[in-house]
């Protein structure tokens, strides 16, 4: 802990000017000075988190099946494109003559990603995908008002992501769940009984998170649309669609595309990330302001859309993830991006080949981009999903996402993405395998799991029940910064 | 293919495997109007040194610190950023992690958020802080949304029009959706601060809070005893809203003036402008408002064999446990910007950040006093500032464009957002401004 | 104090646990004299804004090929590095290690120079590779002098006058005060190529080695089968030496061509040009002069448990252990840009590797093409050549200055190396170098 | 093995033009495909490099005191500055305008070395130090043969590095090695036995590798000087001597100073450093070509000094170095230079303190910047050196240098550098104190070390005796590509 460390009196700042606050600004409103800062020196700062990154998994050093995180390799090219101080020192307030290269780089992912999702019109703005559904359902509900109404209910499948309905509630409609048949899919039939003029939108993922493309998503859309609702689309698993299906033929209205899972910024331990919304011409005089504007002279800044949703987040989102994926798409181009899809698309059904038998098949509709298995054939011998996880940390591999989605009990949600090699996939699936062996032949060795890891399985019970949220001096000063601690 | 790494074999040999033919046939499935439709017109992919060669030229139509002089802060604040920082969010290991759902493989993600959150409470004085959220508007937003949670029954929230103007629009559009809220704005006063009388003529028993910058868009430090003080008389939380966090170094915490929730952005402290994003929001409360508080939480516990280790924890407030009952709908947030202040407070250290922020106040007051003095301007409030201030200065658009000429962005004129500010410039100075480029400053604003 | 961890309060209970009251006591003994006048008269410390400051002040006034065209080769070569490079290069763990001589601790470090000797096998075609030397011109005279010690008895060493001139200067400072050597240089004709006749005149039995380069200073690629055949007849060694290590991936390697040493420059893989360093020479050879190597050597072997680890080994060549009858006085070498090569090779590889030396070749070949076509100016040799050629073009010099005008370097005049060689231009092209900008050589050398 | 990884026809290269070899080529002078070269791809290369780097032991994991090699924090800043295009992308052959500013670096960085060093004129040409050596030993000899005789000897001490006697061969020169007195210092009077006019130089190391600073020095100096010989001076200690003393008033003549030790530039693992020379005024026109020379208009290069040594390594020697040097003297300055060496000799002192009475110390003198100790101590519990080396590595250390100087059984040479703090020498002098604990206690424990590493002892009597230096293609290809093979 960095505040185990160190000396009082230790920084690693270095300025040679010294300067004394200012005598106007009176005393009874400065601080006195911060208890328990750290106190280090600049080496001990590098060995600190050079250590603690270590005890992580990432990428960069094996496989991350996460289902519905689409973790793929990030290019450390567009780490150095993002760092160049033309994008990475820029004032957001400059005037906009002094920032043309980024307005047209935000300009041209605009137009680029309403291309490739069909769509017409896309707003940057959105700082991660959540904050790209409440904008989007924001949308509908301006576009819905306007038309008089602004309705009450979001329809949202028992498959969806948590942050659909959160996103529902937070734009200040109700949500109204929608179940999956055997097929993983919504019913057209159930859906005419849900829709109704109280129902704003549908909130569809598709493929949705079992990884399942719905075939009716055409007719599904007919159905929203004849009851005057609208179509949003969770576009979370773009990866499976690019050069396959655009949402913008499937009927969708509205979609968000999360840039740190198609377009592979780095998930950076949990973001920075950006959601962009892209919409139908119809509702692009409700995307929130500014817009950028493509002038007679180059590019400017339009605050003035008076049926606007407002602004979601200060300036312009998240620039530099905007610029990671600008890097990411033009690299590609229209050929690598339809690879990308078709590859994951290969990775996963060869994967779902490799493990069927083994574990349980939640469905047995073909699959996208991701696949769910259960636990099912495990549970008689004692052992479930989250000792399945544990143990693969043994062999090496980060686990699938687990027990989600929540209508799959115990699920197992594999997304390996395109960028990973046969030889991967296999050791994978190998591991798998003989996890379930074990499972069979000596559970309690897969239910004590993991063995090798910093630390073995944490008691997150009692994390929740006495929350310790933040680190206190100990009492008796100094004892504990000792060198070893990490 | 770019980043895809099977061969044809390969390609083949997965096919055979799966039973297939052609890679076509996994979605057949996938309604053939669709798929007749879906190829990208896009242009063809690009080598490193193309990809390279178009992000420098873009990058080289913008204007840069370096060679420009700028006077602009308004919520992004260009700071000193000790290399360590990047050397350390540029790991791998950090960089291509997801959000740490598997702890006894996230250790280092886990323990740095911990650290991070240890950071804000100590910074902000108050109990608890969580894992940041998107931005500091949104962190208002949500701070406000807190508020409304754990003050049920009341309808009113106050914002100070001192609020930086970007952070009000975001609150509203956060709360333009939901039911039984009604949103007020109150003036300020010729000190730059909050109105105490506005303030005193909106908050009632049926406020659920009020919102001030601290400091605020004017740069101006408010006092928040009376605010405070206010609030607990009529039971409504006080929010102290910080958009220059460095600020905190060297100013009373919100903590102890009582305030309920602190929120802000976190940018000024080790993450690049980067045009505004991405930065992160901060977020920090009173202990008994954990289980109403949005966003990740890391917690402390043990492993099966008793060592200390780091979970997310009270995850039940969070949609993707609650779903529509969610304390917020946030799930990716800013964490390696988050990671990049942690190195950055732990760099500086104790000492080190309250210097740096008394550098700021110093060349900030120097500037400010120099611009009255010899250039003969007038400072539009009276209240004491941290390095942001306001000038009156006649001919305002018409002198900037003369400054443009010399490279000198001379700071933000406020009238785009307070119709009633004409002619009056928010300048901001930070350690960053070199001495020659304030001389300039100085100068061109003196010569008429 | 910048970098010095220590508060007066820790120097002070470390003085006390010495039992010294003052740290100078430390250094009493050191004369008085010497200690009077040690103070350094250097300016004070800066912040890390102020050092960026000034270097990067610096680094402006130097032309970079993003402004400049340059058409320079020559021994040091603009290439595409792929961005895995620096990322793995600046990792803490590779660049802040020591000479791996514990080697529990240090696999990383050793399996990657490992790799390495294996790419340089590999790329050369020979037997045996080691750990990397300083440059190619050391590397060059590093080979020399092995060949010096293998062929005891022998005292004449030939050089080719088609080699570097650098890399004959350095041969030559290295070989000037060793005993029992003569120097000899052969020219070359009219294909570029060393010259095949100069060459039997000054090889004969008592030659040690002959040098050549592969491709030579022209570019030429020499057809190393007749110098070959002269070296067996004489019992001579040849040494193929190469400045543009990525002609390798394309042209047939030295050991192919039976040469008995490879040694050369290994900046093209990898390596920023950085004025010419740091880079690194590579130096291969066949098996059978292992023991009589220069510098380090990685080897495989198993550890306490039966699993395969590396180690440093054969260090009984090295100055460490034979000190004055070392191989080598080698210490330090260059290790990190032998990995930056080695993730080069790696992230290329085999297929990559051809297509780049074949996309040089081609931009190359047609750049000369259109030069002599479009230009009227006629190569002065005739041999084939990889990515660099020769011109000759009248009023050079009034002709380079005016081409410079234009922010572009045609080349590099050859007079002040050979001053046999007037208005000769050294022109290379290299996957770099953009369409518009060979363009626009090609269109200004055509204007009069 | 990135051999062992892959898949035929794998690449990470992405270049979308194709170009054939040109025709004009003979096709004998091509080659065919290499065979068992990598074929990976980009994600492949991160993993396998990022596996390996950790795999590493390194400054910014934890300390280093290898003696004699001044482990010292390497600044991130100077890693940064280094690559500013405006000096990473600079061709060594353009025209001397076009790279006024490297030349100005290189130009104030000789100032300040020889203003450091107490001499009058510098090269930056060398390589590393041995490469300095060797070129300060061709000084020596072209300004003795100048004088009518370069001389047959050079004297070297018992305890000089390595480099010192083969760089003194190198140079032609037979080495006269002369011994160290119970002090550990050369003995005047010995000196002056050898000293004859047969021996150019006297190469000597103040402080020298036992870390004692030869208080004799002005006298040997007079003594070598007396005979016409030189004063070479091995620099590598330089990170004892900043505002303690000048080894210009030392009557030292030459010396080389590593840059990759006591100014801070990394070491990767083995490289690339730096071997600055510096001499006294007449031997500057010695030096090697070309000079930085200042002009009326800025500066240029100066080929032609008929009394050169001539060059030693192609162009500037290690440019990228020099500019991390750069940055480093000036962000320290005077007085911050002054504290490094004040604080390693504080820290050497320190733990010199720490561990006498549980090593054998060496030497009873002073020490500065680094101190041996022995396992006399431990022998007669059969524990060596190499032992509480590898125990070290258990606790988390990487150990001393070992076995040197050659003059000290068993040595143990500890160099803690001044960037380490308090608490990690107390915690390094806690494993050490446990290891000589162990060593009496339990010396099978301490004989088997290290158990928590990689791998464990490796077998280097094997790879010596059957040496295998590169990767062989197995004879059934194919089997060995394997995910899970580091
Ligand atoms: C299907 C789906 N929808 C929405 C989200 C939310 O996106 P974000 O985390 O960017 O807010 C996620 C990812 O977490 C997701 O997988
Ligand atoms: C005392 C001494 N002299 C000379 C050298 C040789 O320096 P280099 O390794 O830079 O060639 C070293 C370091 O290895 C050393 O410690």
């Amino acid at each position: 802990m960095i505040f185990e460390r160190g000396s009082p009196g230790r920084t690693s700042f270095f300025w040679p000017e010294r300067r004394e606050a200012p005598a106007e600004i009176p005393s009874r409103l400065l601080r006195r000075e911060i208890p328990g800062f750290p106190e280090v020196g600049e080496l001990e700062v590098m060995r600190h988190y050079t250590t603690l990154s270590q005890r992580n998994y990432a990428i960069e050093r094996q496989f991350y099946p996460l289902g519905s995180c689409t973790m793929k390799y990030n290019p450390r090219l567009n780490e150095a494109v993002a760092r160049l101080p033309g994008f990475a020192q820029l004032h957001p307030l400059a005037p906009a003559e002094l920032i043309q290269g980024a307005l047209e780089l935000m300009h041209e992912l605009e137009s680029m990603l309403a291309e490739i999702s069909g769509m017409d019109a896309v707003t940057l703005q959105p700082a991660a995908g959540a904050q790209g559904e409440l904008t989007g359902l924001m949308i509908i509900r301006a576009y819905l008002s306007q038309k008089g109404n602004p309705r009450k209910k979001v329809i949202v499948p028992d498959t969806a992501h948590g942050t659909n309905p959160a996103s529902s509630t937070l734009c200040g409609y109700d949500v109204l769940q929608i179940g999956s048949n055997e097929r993983g899919m919504i019913e057209p039939g159930e859906l005419e009984r849900l829709m109704t003029e109280e129902a704003a939108a549908l909130m569809i993922t598709n493929p949705n998170t079992l990884g399942i493309f719905d075939e009716n998503i055409q007719k599904i859309a007919t159905v929203v649309h004849a009851k005057g609702g609208l179509v949003y689309l969770d576009g979370a698993n773009m990866n499976a669609l690019m050069g396959i299906a655009k949402p913008g033929d499937m009927g969708v209205d509205v979609l968000h595309i999360n840039l740190h899972k198609t377009f592979s910024t780095p998930h950076g331990g949990g973001g920075p990330g950006a959601g962009p919304v892209a919409v139908k011409e119809t509702l692009a005089e409700f995307l929130p302001v500014p817009r950028v504007v493509k002038t007679e002279t180059g590019f400017s800044l339009d605050e003035d859309l008076p049926l606007s949703v407002g602004r979601v987040r200060s300036f312009f989102g998240n620039f530099g993830i905007l610029v990671r994926a600008y890097a990411y798409i033009i690299s590609l181009g229209a050929d690598g991006l339809e690879d990308v899809s078709r590859t994951a698309l290969l990775n996963a059904n060869y994967l779902r080949k490799r493990l069927e038998g083994h574990f349980h098949l939640a469905y047995s509709e073909p699959c996208m981009h991701e696949c769910v298995f259960t636990d099912r054939l495990q549970q008689k011998y004692g052992v479930h999903t989250l000792d399945i996880a544990k143990r693969l940390l043994d062999y090496g591999f980060h686990p699938p996402t687990v027990y989600f989605p929540l209508v799959v009990a115990g699920a197992l949600m594999i997304e390996p993405t395109e960028t990973e090699t046969r030889e991967t996939l296999d050791a994978f699936a190998e591991a798998m395998i003989a996890i379930a062996r074990e499972a069979k032949e000596n559970p309690e060795l897969v239910k004590n799991a993991p063995y090798t890891t910093p630390v073995r399985r944490l008691d997150e019970a009692r994390a929740a029940r006495r929350p310790v949220l933040r680190w206190e001096e100990p009492r008796r000063d100094g004892d504990e910064r000792q060198e070893g601690k990490a | 293919m770019r980043y895809t790494p099977h061969t044809e074999a390969d390609r083949r040999q997965m096919l055979d495997a799966i039973g297939l033919s052609a890679i076509e046939e996994v979605f057949a499935h996938v309604p053939e109007e669709l798929r007749a439709r879906a190829r990208i017109r896009l242009a063809e992919g690009l080598s490193e040194v193309q990809v390279k060669k178009r992000l420098s030229a873009l990058a080289a139509r913008n204007a840069t610190p370096g060679e420009w002089s700028f006077f602009l802060g308004a919520g992004i604040y260009h700071h000193f950023i000790p290399s360590t920082v990047d050397a350390i969010i540029s790991r791998g290991e950090f960089a291509t992690s997801y959000t740490p759902y598997q702890p006894e493989v996230s250790q280092g993600t886990l323990q740095a958020i911990y650290e991070f959150q240890t950071l804000w409470c100590q910074l902000t004085g108050m109990e608890v802080a969580n894992a940041g959220l998107y931005d500091g508007a949104s962190a208002a937003a949500e701070a406000v949304l807190m508020a409304r949670r754990v003050q049920q029954g009341r309808r009113r929230i106050v914002l100070s029009r001192a609020l930086h103007p970007q952070y009000r629009s975001v609150i509203s559009t956060y709360l333009k959706n939901l039911p039984g809220v009604e949103l007020i704005e109150a003036g300020f006063d010729e000190t730059g601060a909050s109105d105490a009388e506005a303030l005193a003529r909106a908050v009632d028993d049926r406020t659920i809070c009020v919102v001030v910058g601290y400091p605020n868009f004017f740069g101006v430090i408010e006092d928040l005893a009376p605010v405070q003080e206010l609030c607990s008389r009529h039971g409504s939380l006080l929010i102290a809203v910080t958009t220059e966090a460095l600020s905190l170094g060297l100013l009373k915490p919100p903590g102890e003036w009582g305030a309920d929730i602190a929120a802000g952005e976190g940018q000024s402290l080790g993450v690049p402008m980067s045009l505004g994003g991405p930065g992160y929001g901060f977020f920090a409360c009173r202990k008994k408002f954990l289980r109403s508080m949005p966003g990740r939480v890391v917690g402390e516990t043990v492993d099966s064999e008793g060592r200390r280790g780091f979970v997310l924890t009270l995850s039940t407030r969070e949609q993707h446990i609650r779903r529509e009952k969610a304390t917020s709908n946030i799930c990716t947030n800013q964490n390696l910007c988050g990671l990049a202040s942690t190195v950055f407070m732990a760099t500086l250290g104790k000492s080190g950040l309250r210097r740096l922020a008394e550098i700021n106040a110093a060349v900030a007051h120097e500037t400010c006093a120099r611009l009255v003095r010899e250039a003969g301007l007038t400072r539009l409030f009276a209240g004491p500032f941290f390095n942001e201030f306001v000038l009156r200065v006649d001919d305002l658009e018409q002198r900037l464009s003369r400054l443009r000429a010399d490279k000198i962005i001379a700071g933000l004129p406020l009238a785009r957002w307070y119709p009633e500010l004409r002619d009056s410039l928010l300048v901001c100075v930070t350690e960053m401004n070199e001495r020659e480029e304030i001389e300039q400053l100085v100068k061109s604003l003196t010569r008429r």
